[in-house]
């Protein structure tokens, strides 16, 4: 049996040397050898995974613990790092590392050329680092070390050619808003520290202090400060996963290179607040207040993001307004308390949108770099393995009888129905938000694969398919995206995925179970369901397939109303957020430090005054400076022999 | 009629007062410095005149206090010498009001 | 002994540096180099030994009190962390300063060891007047540096630092003479005996006035007028060690001198706390609006302090290792951008942010540093300063939720000033020719990185820095050390430590829970842990109960 | 009685040559005046029990300084400036104010009840030489301030030397290092 340290332990040795390269190299004028760099950069990730597969293979039922020193120890705190492998971290790791490791693999090819070619696997290695320690801790505080850890790697990565300021822009708005997230992550925990000292932020002893309040018929004691944490809580995880309000940092996010897109933006990080809800679901499933909210921003999120999807023309930001959708799915399924089937999402999730980003990559990477849809076209006949690898985790996504997403997505949509309150309200906006993903969807791969090309003639010539050190990721991942639902497959009877994670969630779940199981056969939601994605495919069809589209003109951003509706968020932040900052620190240094300033100055302009007078009594006569200070040496003496000595 | 302490005080201050006004009222560089060793020394006297009402033990530190202001009075002489024959040769004069280059 | 040394050695070294040819500035920048790792490795083991203390000499006697000054110094936990700052930032700033001041790297030199000595003094003093003493001493060598130094305004900026320094203390000069006639000495007991003695008027008159010269020195809100023009034009290493370390003589000031001699009110403590939060606020906002790369980080670590002192005035348990690690965290941190932030000046002969650009490019060993330094001041978990500042959120929690909530909101600020910042520095497209044969130099680079390698250390193993209080705890009270040692041992086995249920109790009972409740959760827990602990837990809940 | 007879002669002495100092034209005049009260002032001390001090007085003042600046006068030819008033409009009301203050303190001084201690010690050579040298009685005693004298003298001649050394011979220094 290996230790669980050295999971994170081999991306962080593997940052730590490609940093050193990187370092090292930057003088030079060539740059490291890229294909010994290469190897070095998938050789870390790929151990993890072995290592994370051998684990997985051998896991007690019970899951592993394991302490390995005390972090910070001060009076009234106390935290260990350790690891907790359970069936939830193991399915985590699997695919973190797993699709980690295609992921540098593919980033090989796509980075191929560029300066920073050992900068940018030091970045990925640290960012596995962070995602494994994020989900491998066993306590909060480790979490949010991983938590931060992953958003610092974000930006380091979204700012990766840092050259032009537009991305650095990005970059640190991707910071801040995450960094909103993560006070809230803070507090929450402070809030928790709070209820039952700093032990309860370890997760065993949270799930056993909650079942002792449970056991205890406290919980109506304990609810509003855990309300409070959970809120909290929640906070952070909208801004990780990009949920209202703290979602506007992903599609800005997209000016970092392609595979990081895939491997941060869509496949894992973003999904770490959905493995938080799931982790703390025991707390979670407390709260009904906590639980409604969730729900609700969740739906809104997944409708609103899917109509923004509509509107973009960038090939990135489509999927990545798609990817907040998802999230939002993934979220609505927590807050019924259905944490399996969010988990189950982020799995399959995690496969269809890392391939349909890594398609979007090798598109771009054909075409040097052009990411407007409306320039594209048509590629289906000189791409064709990205174009079928697209196609297959568009049916995913799409959820299409068969493929991974009808599985999970379906899941979703069954529990929320399923769920007491407003389930069938919810469930409605979900199935509307599955046609419209349809529908945009649709229009990436119309606009992208079929009609004719609509890009410049001379620049046709260069397309070609990607190399094969990219394809392959993609295909692999083309195949999660459509086997990776048999894990779960509830309509045919296969419930593997479930049982892994049941001892982990299941008593949450279990204790906030629809009291009234409705009697409906999953056979009709999966009819449902299927009868969405088709009508959304239809429908994009409709519109797409046939019109004329506009040319390209300018910039790839939307206008008008679509711009409103897009940068909705955007401009609430403005006005919450950003304005009102300005405002504030306007008032600080051009009114109150001047303030100060004037005050000081007038202090000092009194003390020259009074200087400059008493200096006028000093001529230049020794002498009688002399004969001065004895008239004053007399008056002394006078007043002291006058007054008896008493003053 | 005996001696008494407070004639030497008095004696004291009266030649304390005369060394202030040479040191004071006179311009001649030398008056000014002798001015300063005339109420040094009566000073001096003053110590040893106050000395004299103590005890026995502690009347000897007023009498061993002005051997160390002699010393000083000493240095203090010498340097300022050193000072006036320095200014001597660059004003050629001895008027202490014609001194005054110090920026003020 | 080495008390002694730190003091007195630097003075020593000082009038080595005399000695040395002023021309040749680099046997003399050896020489230096050489003293300041000695005494960087006597901090350390300062650090090491633990808390000493030296005989007390008697020094002199003011007229008009009744005890003698002492030449008395002793170490503790947080005096000697913060030598050890004092120390390690001097011998960095004597390193990079070889190719900034290479007009007179002596005089430099001189002046740094004199303020090394100057602030080792002062945080290892035992007698009120003799770290009064240090305390104004330290200003003298370092507005000198400034004007013989910096920057364009270097005048103003040395006057400017002197006199509200000088001015701000000589309140407390006042005040401290007073007290001296009152008590038996100029130790702190016997200063705290006579406070109690003091009607409660004049006892506020002179915690005013005490705090006067903490405040400014610290600076908070309202007395930051010297700061950041000194530290933007006094030159990158010795505002890297004003900030570092001389700031930092403000906070132990209060940590040190106002709270165990002052009974302090309710009232009193909390408008601190709050005093300090506003500074924390108000440097972030100002740090925002910063043109100046210097300033910025002069206002950042304005923010940074005012956090330091609110975590003090929260009067939690936890205070004194958080502040202290805030305080390491915040000197090395701080102390790496301003010794990185002259080195982009010398490069770039600017210090305007919209001026500078595009450094990773040209030099990229150089925006490396830099990006990790300044993603280090950013309090990201795993380094230092993540510790200090969790742990002083945790503390100001004690106060109440919206402290803490206040204090999250300047961390938000501080990401977006600090990023703003680094992609002023060195993101973007070169906008101007750097002056490449001034780069930066192989000992700056590796001085520079083992700071921020310090700051990873004590992040993943903050123990370096907090054992050495917790030792002075437990000499104190081996009773508190024996209840502690059993709480870690449960820690281990069981989900909850005795401690952990009281404090449980006291929550719910501040929540308005019945005792008959409170008891049977108390039940609930001792169930699930069925140990010692559990009995241990009912005898001091039990105590509580009994105590309302 | 007699003692008092004697004090007075000296007393008179030493206030007569001191207002000669005052008054005389010419530096030198003014110095040798001078030489007389301090020899007169040494009588006094003589009178008054402190024989030691009385001699050092001589040697010292009236030997040693007064030699020196009667020498510096007469190199530098300090005659010269006949043309300066004696007095001035500065004189006109620092002589005033210090005839008040004197008064004043004469006042106070008159009002105090000081009077001669019968066991008072004669300030002998052996006796004073003993206080200023003998460590182990007096705590730490005169002896370093005493060597901390004799460092101050050195400096002093070797400052004088500095500061007169260009053009002019060391005329001072000599005088000053015998008393060490």
């Amino acid at each position: 049996m290996i230790s669980l340290g050295l999971i994170p332990l081999f991306p962080l040795l593997g940052c730590i040397i490609l940093g050193a390269i990187a370092v090292i190299s930057s003088g030079s004028k060539k740059g490291p050898a890229e294909g010994f760099v290469g190897t070095l950069a998938v050789l870390f990730p790929a151990l993890s995974f072995g290592g994370v597969a051998l684990l997985a293979l051998n896991m007690p039922e019970g899951g592993i613990r394991e302490t390995l020193c005390n972090w910070i120890d001060i009076p009234m705190f106390r935290v260990d790092i350790g690891f907790l492998f359970d069936g939830l971290s193991r399915i985590m790791l699997l695919f973190v590392t797993g699709i980690g490791s295609l992921i540098a693999l593919y980033s090989i090819g796509y980075m191929h050329g560029d300066r920073g070619f050992a900068r940018y696997f030091a970045y990925i290695n640290l960012f596995l680092f962070s995602m494994i320690v994020l989900v491998l801790s066993d306590n909060l505080l480790l979490t949010f070390l991983g938590w931060e850890g992953v958003g610092l790697c974000s930006y380091l990565l979204i700012g990766f050619w840092n050259k032009d300021i537009k991305n650095c822009k990005a970059a640190n708005k991707a910071f801040i808003v995450n960094r909103v997230g993560d006070i809230g992550f803070l507090l929450g925990m402070l809030c928790l520290v709070t209820i039952g000292g700093s032990a309860i932020l370890n997760y065993d002893v949270l799930s056993n202090f909650i079942s002792m309040v449970i056991n205890g018929n406290h919980v109506e004691l304990v609810i509003p400060v855990l309300s409070v944490a959970g809120i909290l809580f929640f906070i952070g995880c909208t801004g990780k996963s990009a949920q209202i309000p703290l979602l506007t940092w992903l599609p800005d996010a997209m000016a970092g290179p392609t595979p990081v897109s895939a491997l941060i933006h869509a496949a894992t990080m973003v999904t770490s607040g959905v493995y938080l809800l799931a982790r703390l679901g025991s707390m979670f499933a407390l709260l009904p207040v906590v639980l409604d909210i969730i729900v609700i921003v969740g739906m809104l999120t997944a409708f609103w993001a899917a109509v923004a999807g509509l509107f973009q023309n960038d090939i990135k930001k489509v999927l990545a307004y798609s990817t907040i959708s998802q999230l939002g799915y993934m979220f609505m399924a927590s807050g019924v308390c259905a944490f399996d089937a969010s988990i189950f999402h982020v799995f399959t999730h995690a496969f269809f949108k890392a391939a349909l980003f890594l398609g979007a990559g090798a598109v771009i990477h054909a075409l040097a770099g052009e990411q407007d849809m409306r320039k594209m076209g048509g590629l289906l006949r000189k791409t064709p393995i990205t174009a079928c690898v697209m196609i297959f985790a568009f049916l995913a996504i799409v959820g299409f009888p068969g493929f991974s997403g009808f599985w999970s997505k379906d899941l979703i949509l069954e529990k929320i129905f399923m769920s007491s309150t407003m389930g069938q309200a919810v469930y409605v906006v979900g199935l509307i938000t599955a046609v419209i993903t349809a529908v945009y969807m649709g229009r990436l791969i119309i606009l992208t694969f079929f009609g004719s090309y609509r890009g410049s003639k001379e620049s046709e010539e260069h397309i070609h398919e990607a190399p094969a050190v990219m394809l392959i990721p993609m295909v692999i991942l083309a195949f999660g995206a459509v086997f990776a639902g048999y894990l779960w497959a509830d309509s045919i009877g296969i419930k593997f995925f479930a049982e892994s994670l049941a001892p982990v969630v299941g008593a949450a779940q279990a204790y906030n179970a629809p009291a009234v199981t409705a009697h409906v056969n999953p056979v009709v939601f999966a009819a449902l369901g299927t009868v969405a994605a088709l009508l959304g495919m239809f429908i994009a069809y409709k519109i797409y397939a046939n019109a004329r589209i506009p040319a390209a003109k300018g910039s790839s951003a939307p206008e008008g109303g679509k711009a409103t509706w897009t940068f909705l968020f955007d401009s609430i932040h403005k006005y919450v957020g950003i304005i009102p900052v300005n405002v504030l620190a306007w008032i600080c240094d051009v009114v109150v430090d001047k303030i100060l300033a004037a005050t000081q100055w007038t202090i000092g302009a009194i003390a020259t005054i009074l200087g400059d007078g008493a200096a006028t009594f000093q001529v230049r006569k020794v002498r009688l400076q002399i004969a001065l200070s004895i008239l004053g040496l007399v008056a002394l003496v006078a007043i002291v022999l006058l007054t008896g000595g008493s003053f | 009629m005996e001696l008494q302490a407070m004639y030497v005080q008095i004696l004291a201050l009266v030649i304390f007062a005369i060394g202030l006004i040479v040191a004071v009222s006179r311009r001649n560089v030398f008056f000014v410095l002798m001015g300063v060793e005339l109420a040094l020394n009566a000073v001096n006297l003053s110590f040893v005149g106050f000395a004299k009402t103590l005890p026995a033990e502690a009347s000897i530190v007023g009498q061993v206090v002005p051997l160390f202001s002699i010393a000083v009075a000493a240095a203090e002489a010498c340097v300022g010498l050193a000072m006036v024959i320095l200014i001597f040769r660059n004003r050629e004069s001895v008027d202490a009001d014609t001194y005054s280059n110090m920026k003020g | 002994m080495l008390l002694h040394l730190l003091v007195l050695a630097p003075f020593v070294a000082a009038i080595l540096m005399v000695m040395t040819s002023k021309d040749d500035s680099k046997s003399s920048s050896r020489l230096a180099i050489l003293m300041g790792i000695g005494f960087t490795a006597m901090s350390v083991a300062l650090i090491a030994q633990g808390s000493v203390s030296t005989e007390e000499i008697e020094w002199f006697r003011i007229p008009g009190c009744k005890g003698p000054v002492y030449y008395y110094l002793t170490s503790h936990g947080l005096a000697s962390w913060m030598v050890l700052l004092s120390c390690g930032l001097s011998l960095v700033a004597l390193i990079s300063a070889r190719d900034i001041t290479c007009r007179s790297y002596r005089n430099f030199a001189i002046g740094i060891f004199a303020l090394m000595g100057a602030m080792n003094g002062t945080f290892l003093a035992a007698d009120a007047v003799l770290f009064f003493f240090f305390f104004e001493a330290m200003v003298i060598p370092a507005a000198i540096l400034i004007a013989g130094f910096g920057g364009k305004d270097r005048m103003k900026a040395a006057m400017t630092f002197a006199i509200y320094t000088l001015v701000g203390s000589a309140p407390m000069m006042v005040a401290l003479w007073y007290l001296l006639t009152v008590a038996d000495n100029s130790t702190l007991i016997s200063l705290a005996v006579a406070v109690q003695s003091l009607p409660e008027g004049t006892q506020n008159v002179l915690l005013v006035c005490f705090l006067l010269a903490f405040l400014v020195k610290t600076p908070i809100f309202p007395f930051h007028g010297w700061q950041a023009i000194t530290y933007a034009e006094a030159p990158a290493p010795l505002s890297a060690i004003l900030t570092g370390a001389m700031s930092k003589a403000g906070v132990f000031g209060f940590i040190v001198w106002i709270l165990p001699i002052f009974p302090l009110s309710m009232n009193t403590v909390s408008g601190l706390m709050w005093l300090g939060l506003f500074t924390a606020v108000y440097g972030a906002l100002m740090a925002l609006r910063a043109t100046d790369g210097k300033k910025l980080l002069a206002f950042s670590s304005m923010g940074h302090l005012g956090l330091a002192v609110a975590g003090v005035f929260s009067l939690s348990e936890a205070m004194l290792p958080a502040v202290l690690v805030l305080l390491v965290a915040h000197g090395i941190s701080a102390g790496a951008q301003f010794f990185l932030m002259g080195i982009a000046e010398r490069m770039s002969g600017t210090r305007e942010l919209e001026k500078l650009g595009g450094l990773s490019s040209t030099n990229p060993v150089f925006g490396t540093l830099f990006g990790f330094a300044g993603v280090m001041a950013l309090a990201v978990p795993g380094t230092a300063g993540f510790v200090g500042e969790f742990s002083v959120l945790l503390t100001l929690w004690d106060m109440g939720p919206l402290p803490a909530l206040v204090a999250g909101f300047t961390l938000i600020l501080s990401a977006a000033y600090m990023l703003r910042f680094i992609q002023k520095v060195i993101f973007g497209k070169p906008s101007r020719i750097y002056n490449d044969g001034r780069r930066t130099t192989l000992l700056e680079g590796t001085s520079v990185g083992i700071m921020l390698l310090l700051l990873l250390v004590f992040g993943f193993h903050p123990a370096f820095v907090t054992d050495s209080l917790v030792e002075a705890e437990s000499k104190e009270d081996p009773a508190a050390a024996q209840v502690l040692n059993d709480a870690a041992l449960n820690n281990g086995e069981a989900p909850m430590t005795a401690e952990e249920i009281h404090q449980l109790d006291s929550t719910l009972a501040a929540a308005g829970f019945k005792d008959d409740e409170r008891a049977s959760i108390i039940a609930q827990m001792k169930g699930e842990n069925g140990s010692e602990a559990a009995a241990k837990s009912e005898n001091s809940v039990k105590e509580a109960s009994d105590a309302k | 009685m007699l003692a008092l007879i004697y004090f007075i002669v000296l007393a008179i002495i030493a206030v007569g040559s001191a207002v000669c100092v005052l008054l005389s034209r010419h530096p030198l005049y003014g110095a040798l005046s001078l030489v007389v009260s301090m020899v007169s002032l040494a009588g006094i001390y003589g009178l008054l029990g402190s024989p030691f001090l009385g001699v050092v007085q001589i040697m010292v003042y009236a030997g040693a300084i007064m030699m020196l600046l009667t020498f510096v006068i007469m190199v530098l030819n300090g005659a010269r400036d006949s043309h300066t008033p004696m007095f001035d409009k500065v004189s006109l009301f620092v002589i005033p104010a210090v005839l008040v203050l004197a008064g004043l303190v004469g006042f106070a001084l008159v009002r105090s009840p000081i009077a001669f201690d019968a066991a008072t010690i004669r300030g002998s050579v052996a006796i004073t030489s003993k206080t200023l040298f003998d460590v182990a009685q007096t705590g730490p005693g005169y002896f370093v301030l005493f060597e901390v004298l004799g460092v101050l003298l050195l400096s002093a001649m070797g400052a004088a030397v500095l500061l007169a050394k260009k053009r002019l011979g060391s005329v001072d220094s000599e005088k000053t290092e015998g008393k060490h």
